[in-house]
Parts: structure tokens; C-alpha cells; sequence
């Protein structure tokens, strides 16, 4: 089974030109990505690693369907490049770039609810289907198949925790990065209702941190809807408050966005929430020897 | 960015926002002047705090003479360790009632947010729940009337006051989207016989897009070191520990933070050099750790986009350029790890595996 | 079987306080509708026709449940009141009022799409499953049930047209204005698909006009798509040529929108068209007999 | 409401699409000075017809001499019975190539659309289909670069005029939207060595958004019957035969002058004067009808919205009034039907219950 993605899913992308374009097109070909096609404006007629390049992803839909496409534009151009995607009808969009506007992300993510699509990111490391599909910049060594779900909110870490489960033998089914920005696409709970359905999932690893609410969302979802083990890693315990967004900053947050409030949320939602990111692992193996 | 609250006043009145009359002055004698012209006054001190009033820099005053006496007790007072620079002196408006609105981003909800309350004023943040209404905008059709009407409802305003506000609402709406704010917030929203006046302005705009508003002046609240890191484009900020870390993404970095101090240490500095950096700005980022004299260097790689050979490269460049002489607990594996150590090894210099042994292997090195 | 409402469809009035919308909300009871409250600004707590008045469509749904949503305020607060109607989660909009403006009816239709949502209008007298509950302004009693669907894009024709039938013995089951401006939410082709499967509906009529393509549209849909009869009556055969609307109007057009163009079409499509509107009723009469 | 090429033109430009210099001119003398000033330049009629440039309402000239002998040749041609009031003098632009571009309304798709071709000019109707790119926008997004660019890959455009197209289709985009056009249409648009120039401009305005743009001017292409009509807000257009009618509601007016000439008669007049109308309105119409002097009045009524009683005392009230001398064919059915009949029975009116009937008893009063 696959959560948003898996072998089949045709992938455009965005930016293949460039240099990261080109660099992680390689890299996902080398995982055993489905790559049918890429996009550059102007470019048309190129041919990057062996993909066939298009001035638009309308032009490349036409003689190349897809299902999703990875964008690797600098920020100031994302927002044209999604919505173009969006129009186009792709699915499945993944936004690597960082430094995207705000204003921009909440048009994106406005629009792909219009189109009934999913946004990862942006500012993400992309999605993974270990062993079958990754969309994203991860580095492809450390997603072998496995019964672990993974979110996180931040890539590197993400990685580290990953690759702790790997040394240890434990693969992973899917593995999401929802991106580290205030406007993302997918949140936890998203991800985890995915993981929950997922008949090869068997436990779940959430890598949050400090800030917003996301974390305390997904304890009030696996409080009244999961069975599945979830373990938890969050940073930010030693981060010093952040600088405040006015009043309404914490007329939001209304004492959530803490590693505290955080930590009680999960931990009574039944969630293990590990000290230290090498303490994921152990928690792990421990879950899934008891399933 | 934080705009200071005259800058946020002048956005405001541009999209039409009623604003009190009011001078910029940056000495006593022009507090003074502008005091003359204005009549009764009050004196606001303009500095980046959300403290302001509770800290003695906001002053009613009814003469030219006060107003100096004032605006010289003001410039002397520190907020948080800051000093005022400017005042604004402001007409004093007649205040029926200080009501609170803000516009925001809910990123719960991906969308702009209205807050607002009849309870506006110093102590905003302890309003009841029910007290406090929120909106969150669907901003592909923004805020319509029926929205402001509806929130009207809820805060239980009708009549006339609710005419105002749907007069007033989509200008600040208007605003926070042409600007790119990530806030625009109003307290006190004064209602007065003349109807709804901004007789606050606090407005940050989304530094990612500051890019589009090149009108706008620069404000920055970081200290110098941050400052040349912000040039570099690295993400820093000053902790006062003796560890300097050094990490690549913003997650890992407070993680490995987390974990100095886990294990009894005391980290000098966040530092997160970003994804995919090139040699040049790994080079840079280190040289800027080594310019804050840290007791101990502990960088924790994990390689995804950032390729380890780029920063071992980076780090052998400045070794011998500029010499590295602390003790260094270096953990590098992932994208191009091989490349990497080998580059490192060349040089006698030990990588660690695991993020555990290097955290703990740097602690170790200041005891 | 019912197209779009039945008899347990609950129904909002908008501006039910006016004097057009406190006259048809009578009208309305008096035929059946199942009317559960009213919205007028400023109006909480007054009563009209024994309907309860909210302030807002938010504040009337907390109480009082509904489907659906009839619009009477004057033109220039036609957009604010259907876009408060859609978010405020109403999946059928019927827009009485006349001239809204043109970017006002796309920016409606626009958000009807996100919501998935069915606009009847602008400038339409609405619709009604006859004998059952209509939404609109058309005169109760030409309106009873029977084997016929009407779809109209003109009012007063529609019922000349329907009056006919009725007089000679002929009910129908929905009958549904499209409205008479040039952006209006349902077109003939969404229609004739749901008379094509509703089961009570044997034969269907179609009312159109000069100007605009949704004749032709529909005569390509009946010709793919639709098994039972359709009779036709077309508005505009002596109508002298529109004015223009530069190039573009030709353009978009491409020689259809004239009389001849949707005649030509829609008899290609097998559709018995009428040559006055007294000749539809005699059409319809036949094609039930053959049924 | 369709706008003058100059008007069209201050609006574009008041968007910042490029548009010639030009002069607008009134008399003779005033052209040629205007081309003293502007040097080589085209002369044009402004009035509101497609077919002015082949009518001869256009002239380039190159000095001041013939400017004032051609601005005098185009203020005595007519255009479809439309005379010249204003001329417009434009510096002559270099044209490498004649592009269209037009926004216009996309009744199907319920959405602004994009017509463009590389093929513009006086003759773009018959370009061929494939030639003719349509881009029906998203207006919950609007008008994208993207869409630019693929509008541009589907015309064949690429490189310098791409990015020409990329800045100046969003901003006729804007124009289109602020403004409430129905169509915001360039043939030509000039491609010259400074770039796209809008070297015509034809834009419509909705006449039901006008009330939102209090800053354009009024124009009209109506009789003075129809501007009366107009001001009563009746759709009333002449036609020139001897029965003059009246009904409620669009298509069944039609319905009724199509039956009129099925019957052999000829309709004087469309006049629907709407639903719902009130006593006043209702008797304003009927005098408007009156005054026409026609042969018979055929009156075709099937209330809905409309009311029957109301309908019937207007009439009476009019009868009262000014007399009704004309043989009269008088239909009423629905809403309050019966309460409109007793009302014209008490007066001696007969009314008919079908319009078959009716109809064909006004053309047979016509014999």
C-alpha cells in the first residue's frame, strides 16, 4: 500500500533546468521515481538526465500525463509555477522552494482546495514511498520499505531520525515532510488519518517542534481517532520564547505553540514523546514489537 | 519586519484608515513644537515593544511644557533594553471606547484572520474566549461586507457601529494583503464621536516579501553579529553559551541545541546554514563562529540537499586560510559522506557517526 | 423523483423583509414550500408571514437548517448576499434580482464552483418541482405535477408556455428558469442531464432564445447523450440583428447565436421545434403518446 | 455602454498599457494643428462602429495641410447614419506586424476570456480557428503569468514578445475587471520597435455596473424615444411597423412580435416593460406607447411577478387621463388575474385568456 504516492505516480518537474532541478532529477530517477517530464519556460526541446523538457506543464500534459510535480523555482516565481500546476490539473504538488511569501502560500493552498489537490510544503523535503517513489530532495539511501510512518515538520531532522530507524533495521512506509513555513499544505493530522488507513503502516513517528498549533491538532485527532502507536520527537526544548507577533500572536496560540503544551497534549493523547531524537528508535522497535 | 507605529499609521491612512493627526519629532524641543501646534497631546515613544504603555512611554500631556518634560523622561527610559530614537506626539482624541482589532495569518487554517473585540486596551490578551471573535477570511473572494456584518453579530455591534465597521474593516484588509503583513493589528481601535480611529498601529510585514516593497524602509532589531549573519543569508541567533553549533536545518538545529544541553552543556549560538549551501557560505558561516571565540565547535551535519564534501571542503578552506584551533566535535554523514570524511581525513580530522557521540564528545571537550 | 428540490428542500429567503420578498414568501407557503427562516441585516426578531427574520444567513442556520437560499435584494447586494449564502454551506442559490453586474455574476459563479454549489440565476423566476415547492416567483397554479421537465431561458414565455400545457391537461415535474443574462449559473445542457435521469420526466421542453451558444450546446448534448424527446420553442425569429459586441463578439460566436444557427442545431438533434409558442403544448401531447 | 477610442484609450493608459500620443479634435483647424505639432499622423473619426476604417474614417497624412483636408473628408462621411463629432490626431507608429488581443465575458464558462491571434487587423473575423487562441481565466485567481506564457506558446510567440505580452496582458486584464468591462478589445495591436502598442481600442462597459464608475461619462447610441424609455427604465427599441406592443418580460415580447409576423402584421415596437413594475411605471409605458401614434395596441400580459389588477388600473388611469382612441387588444392572465379582468370589464374592455388569440386580433384590426 502507498499513502499519496507509490511506483506508478508520474511526476513532473518544475525548474528542471536549473541547478537543483537537474541535480535532484537525477537523484529521484535514481530511486526509481517515475519522472515523465520537465518543465522550464523557454526551455522546451532539452533533455535533461534523459527527461524531455517543456515550455509549460500544459504543453507536457499533452503528450506526457502526469500525476504530480515537484517545483524548484526560486521562491518569487513558486506561486505562478503551483498555480499553473494546479490549472493543469496535477494532483500532487510538492514545494520545495523556501522563502515563499506568505500571502503567495495561502493563494496556492486556496486554490489547490479549489482543485480538490494536495500541496506538500512548501519548504519541505518532499514525500517518500520508501523503496517505490520519492518526491522531494531527501537523501534516498535512508528510505528503505518498512511498517513505519513518518512525519515531520522539519526536513534534517527528519532525516537523522529516519536514519537512526534504518541502522536499526526498521524501514518505513511513507515517509512526509509537511514543510517548516506557517502556511503549508499538509498538516499532521492530514498525514496521520493517511497512516491510520494505511494497512502497511504500523506505527507512526511525528517530528514536530516549537510554534503554532499543528502539534496539538494532531493529539486531539489521535486522542479520539487512532489505534496505531504514535512516537513523537519535538524540538525546541531549550529555544528561547520567540519574539512575539503583537497581541494577536498569542490570542492565537492562547498558551499552545509551547515545547510544554506540546509535550502534555501528546503525551495525553497517549503519544511516547522521546527526549532526545536517538531516543526514537528504541520507542519504535518497542511499539512495533508489541503489535 | 516590525514597522514602528508610525510607519504602521502611515500604511493605514494610505488605504484610507482614519489615524489621529500627529508629528514624528526626534528631539525634546520639537516635542515641544509640535505640542504648540497640536494642542493636547499625547506623546508616544516609538520603540519595537509590545510594553510600551506599561513602561512609562506613553505620556498625556496639555502644554508645550509638559510635553518637553515628557518627551525628556521618555527618551532616558530603557523598553526591554531598548532607547527611543523618535516620538510621535499625536492630538488627543476623545475615546468612548477601546475596541481591538487585527488582521493575521491563521496557519491552522491557511488563511487571513480577523480578531476582533469590543474589549480593546492594555490587557487585550487576557479577553475571554467568547469575547474575542475570529474570522478566517477565504481569501479567494476576501473580506466581503457580509463577513464584517457577521462579525459585527458576533461581538454583539449593530446600528451605526457596525456601518463603520464595514466601512473600515476591508481597508485594513486591503492593506494587510497589498503589503504582505503577517499582522495588522489595531489596539486600541478608538471609537470616538467621529467614528472608528487606529489610535495604535502594530504591523509586520512577511520578511520573504519584502522583496515587493521596496518603498518600504528597512528595520532590523538584531544585534551586529546577526546582522552580518543575515547578510550571509544564515539563520543566527545569539545564545551566550561556549558551544558553538553549526547545523543544517532549522529542526536538526534546535534539536542538536536540545541535546548540548541535555547532556549539561551550554550552547554559544543557533546557527542553521540552510539547505544546499555552496562552499562559499559554508566558509562564511564557519568563519562567523570562529569570530565569536566559543570555548568548543560542534557542527552536526546530516546531509540531505547539503552535500558533505562542499562542507568539509569549506571546512579544510578555512583551516588553512584562517586556522582552527578549538577543539572541534564534527559529525558528518549523509549526501556525499564518504567524499566528505575522506576530504576530512586527509586533513587528521575525525568524523563522528552518530549526532549522540558528537554532542556528547563536545560537552566533554569543556568540562 | 425531483430535479435539484423536492417537498422537504428548506428554504431561506433573502431580503424577506421587502416588499417583493415579504409578497413571494406568502406565495411560496402558499404552494407548499418548506420556508424555515429569513435574513434581513438588521432585522432579528420581526416575523413575516409567520416566518422567524435573523440578521445574517450564519445566524439563521444556527437555529434553523436549510438547503437552499432565495435572494431579493436589489442588484447592487446581490454578490455580497450569495457569496454569505454559499459559505454559510447552501448547495442551491436561486438569484431573482436583474441586472447584477456581469463580473459580479462571474465572481458568484466562481465561488459556487468552490462550493460545489447550484446557482439558478441571476434573472431568473426561479424553479419548482411542481405540486411540491417552488423557489421563485412563478405563478403557483399553472405550476402541477405531471410527465413534463421544463427548462426556459425567458420567465413570461415559460409560463405562457407551461399555462398551455397545463390547460390542456399536461403537468410537469421541474420546471427550472435559467435566468436571462448573459453569465447565469445553470445552463440548458445541466438541466437536460438531470431530466434525462430523473425517472418521472418523460419528455422534456426546452425554452431558448436568440443570442449566446447554450442552444447549440445543449443540441450537441441531446444528440450525444439524451433518449427521451425534447420539443423546442425558440424566442426571436423576427428580432432585427444585436448590436455587436466588437470583434470578439463574432468571434466567440463563429455564426452561432442567431435564430437559423440554434433552429438548425437543435433539429439536427432529432428536436421537434416550434414554430409559435401555442404549438409546443400539441408537440408535447404527441411525443407522450408515443411514449 | 460602448466607449469612444479616445476614452478607451485614457483608460489603457490610465493602466499603464502603452498607447500613441494623440490629440482629440473638434474642428478642422484644430487637426492641423495637432498634426503641426505631432508631425507625421493617422486621423480618426471617433464614432462608435466596427466598420469606420473602411468606411474611410481613417487617414494618414504628413503634414498640417492635409490633415485639415482630411479631418474635413471625415466630418462630412456618415457611418451607418452616424456622423463624426470629434476626431482623434496619433502620431504615426511604426507597425513591424497587426496582433488582436481582446478580454471579453465567456458566457459558457461563466469566466473572463482571452482572445489573441498573431493574425490581427481589419479583417480578424475570419481568421482561421486555430489562429484564434482562447484562454477562458480563472477569476478566482485572475489573469496568471503562466497564462500569458501558455496564451503565447499556443499563438507561436516566444522570447522578447512573450515577455512583452507577459507585462502588458495583465494589466488589460486589471483594466478589464476594475472597470466592469464586457469587452476591453486591440485591433491592431501594434508591434513596433518600442514594443506592443494599443493602436485601437473598442471598450464596452456593463451598463449594470455603471452606478460602481460615476467618473465615465454617459453615452448613448439611442432615439430619443429610446433614451425616454431608457429614463423610465423600459427596454424599448423601434421598429418602424404599425402595431405597437407591450408584454412583461423579454422572451415572450419577442414571442409576441414573432407571432405578429407569423400572423402577417407588423410590430411598431419591442417594449417589455419588465416584471414586477408598479402602477406608475406601468402607466409611464403605456403613454411612452401612445405617443408613438401606432395603428393598434396589442397588450400581451402573463402575470407573475407582474400583477394583473395593476396592469388593468394603469390602463384605466391612462384611458382617464389622455383617452385611449386606438383599437385596443388587450391579453391578461395570471397574478391576480381575475381582479384585473373585473377592473377593465367595469370600463367596457374585453380581454383575451391566449395570446394566439389576441395576436391574431390585432393584426386583423390592422386590415
Amino acid at each position: 500500500m502507498s499513502v499519496y504516492i507509490n511506483q506508478d505516480t508520474r511526476v513532473l518537474v518544475q525548474g528542471i533546468t536549473g541547478r537543483q532541478g537537474s541535480f535532484h532529477t537525477a537523484q529521484m530517477l535514481a530511486y526509481g521515481t517515475k519522472i515523465v517530464g520537465g518543465v522550464s519556460p523557454g526551455k522546451r526541446g532539452q533533455v535533461v538526465e534523459g527527461v524531455p523538457v517543456f515550455d509549460s506543464t500544459f504543453e507536457a500534459l499533452e503528450s506526457h500525463p502526469a500525476d504530480a510535480s515537484i517545483l524548484f523555482m526560486p521562491a518569487p516565481f513558486a506561486k505562478d509555477g503551483a498555480l499553473e500546476a494546479l490549472e493543469a490539473g496535477l494532483k500532487i504538488i510538492v514545494l520545495i522552494p523556501e522563502s515563499i511569501p506568505l500571502h503567495d502560500a495561502m493563494d496556492i493552498m486556496a486554490y489547490a482546495r479549489q482543485k480538490n489537490a494536495v500541496v506538500v510544503g512548501p519548504n519541505t523535503f518532499g514525500l517518500v514511498s520508501s523503496g517505490s517513489s520519492k518526491i522531494g530532495i531527501m537523501p534516498g539511501r535512508y528510505f528503505v520499505p518498512g511498517p513505519v510512518g513518518v512525519v515531520s515538520r522539519s526536513g534534517t531532522l527528519c532525516y537523522e531520525i529516519v536514519g537512526n530507524l534504518t541502522n536499526d533495521g526498521i524501514g518505513t512506509t511513507t515517509v512526509v515532510g509537511l514543510g517548516g513555513d506557517r502556511v503549508v499544505g499538509l498538516h499532521f493530522v492530514d498525514v496521520l488519518k493517511k497512516f491510520e488507513e494505511d494497512p502497511a503502516t504500523e506505527t507512526v513517528v511525528l517530528v514536530g517542534e516549537i510554534g503554532g498549533s499543528a502539534e496539538e491538532e494532531a493529539a486531539a485527532y489521535i486522542s479520539s481517532s487512532m489505534i496505531k502507536p504514535v512516537i513523537a520527537y519535538l524540538a525546541g526544548r531549550s529555544a528561547p520564547p520567540g519574539k512575539r507577533m503583537g497581541h494577536a500572536g498569542a490570542i492565537i496560540e492562547r498558551g499552545r505553540g509551547t515545547f510544554e503544551s506540546k509535550v502534555e497534549a501528546l503525551s495525553e493523547a497517549g503519544v511516547k514523546v522521546a527526549d532526545l531524537p536517538t531516543a526514537v528508535s528504541p520507542l519504535v522497535k518497542n511499539a512495533l514489537d508489541k503489535t | 519586519m516590525k514597522l514602528y507605529e508610525h510607519m504602521g499609521k502611515e500604511l493605514f491612512a494610505r488605504c484610507g484608515i482614519p489615524v489621529p493627526r500627529g508629528k514624528l519629532v526626534e528631539t525634546v524641543d520639537q516635542a515641544g513644537e509640535a505640542a504648540a501646534e497640536l494642542g493636547e497631546v499625547v506623546i508616544k515613544s516609538q520603540v519595537l515593544t509590545g510594553k510600551r504603555g506599561k513602561a512609562g512611554g506613553i505620556a498625556f500631556v496639555s502644554n508645550p511644557g509638559e510635553a518637553k518634560k515628557e518627551a525628556a523622561r521618555i527618551f532616558d527610559l530603557k523598553f526591554d533594553g531598548l532607547t527611543t530614537e523618535k516620538l510621535l506626539v499625536e492630538e488627543k482624541i476623545q475615546i468612548e471606547q477601546e475596541l481591538y482589532l487585527a488582521l493575521t495569518i491563521d496557519g491552522a487554517a491557511r488563511r487571513p484572520l480577523v480578531l476582533a473585540s469590543l474589549d480593546g486596551g492594555m490587557d487585550v490578551e487576557e479577553v475571554a474566549e467568547e469575547r474575542m471573535i475570529r474570522w478566517p477570511v477565504d481569501n479567494t473572494i476576501g473580506l466581503q461586507d457580509y463577513m464584517v456584518r457577521e462579525i459585527c453579530r458576533r461581538m454583539g455591534v449593530t446600528g451605526s457601529l457596525q456601518k463603520e465597521f464595514v466601512k473600515f474593516m476591508p481597508k485594513l484588509y486591503r492593506m494587510f494583503r497589498e503589503m504582505d503583513a503577517e499582522l495588522a493589528e489595531i489596539n486600541p481601535l478608538a471609537l470616538t464621536p467621529d467614528g472608528l480611529i487606529a489610535a495604535d498601529a502594530k504591523v509586520t510585514i512577511d520578511d520573504d516579501a519584502l522583496y515587493r516593497h521596496p518603498q518600504l524602509p528597512r528595520i532590523t532589531e538584531k544585534t551586529a553579529l546577526e546582522l552580518k549573519a543575515e547578510e550571509l543569508d544564515l539563520a543566527y541567533v545569539e545564545l551566550g553559551g561556549d558551544i558553538a553549533v553549526m547545523a543544517n536545518g532549522a529542526g536538526i538545529t534546535m534539536a542538536t541545541l536540545d541535546m548540548v544541553q541535555h547532556y549539561g552543556g551550554d550552547p554559544a549560538n543557533f546557527l542553521d546554514f540552510g539547505g544546499g549551501a555552496d562552499i562559499d557560505k559554508t566558509t562564511q558561516a564557519l568563519e562567523l563562529l570562529l569570530a565569536t571565540a566559543p570555548k568548543v565547535l560542534l557542527i552536526n551535519i546530516f546531509g540531505g540537499i547539503t552535500r558533505c564534501d562542499v562542507v568539509a571542503e569549506a571546512f579544510v578552506r578555512v583551516k588553512e586560510n584562517k586556522g582552527i584551533e578549538l577543539p572541534v566535535s564534527f559529525r558528518l554523514v549523509g549526501t556525499n559522506e564518504s567524499e566528505g570524511r575522506a576530504v576530512l581525513e586527509k586533513e587528521g580530522i575525525k568524523t563522528f557517526n552518530s549526532m549522540d557521540e558528537a554532542v556528547r564528545h563536545a560537552v566533554g571537550l569543556t568540562a
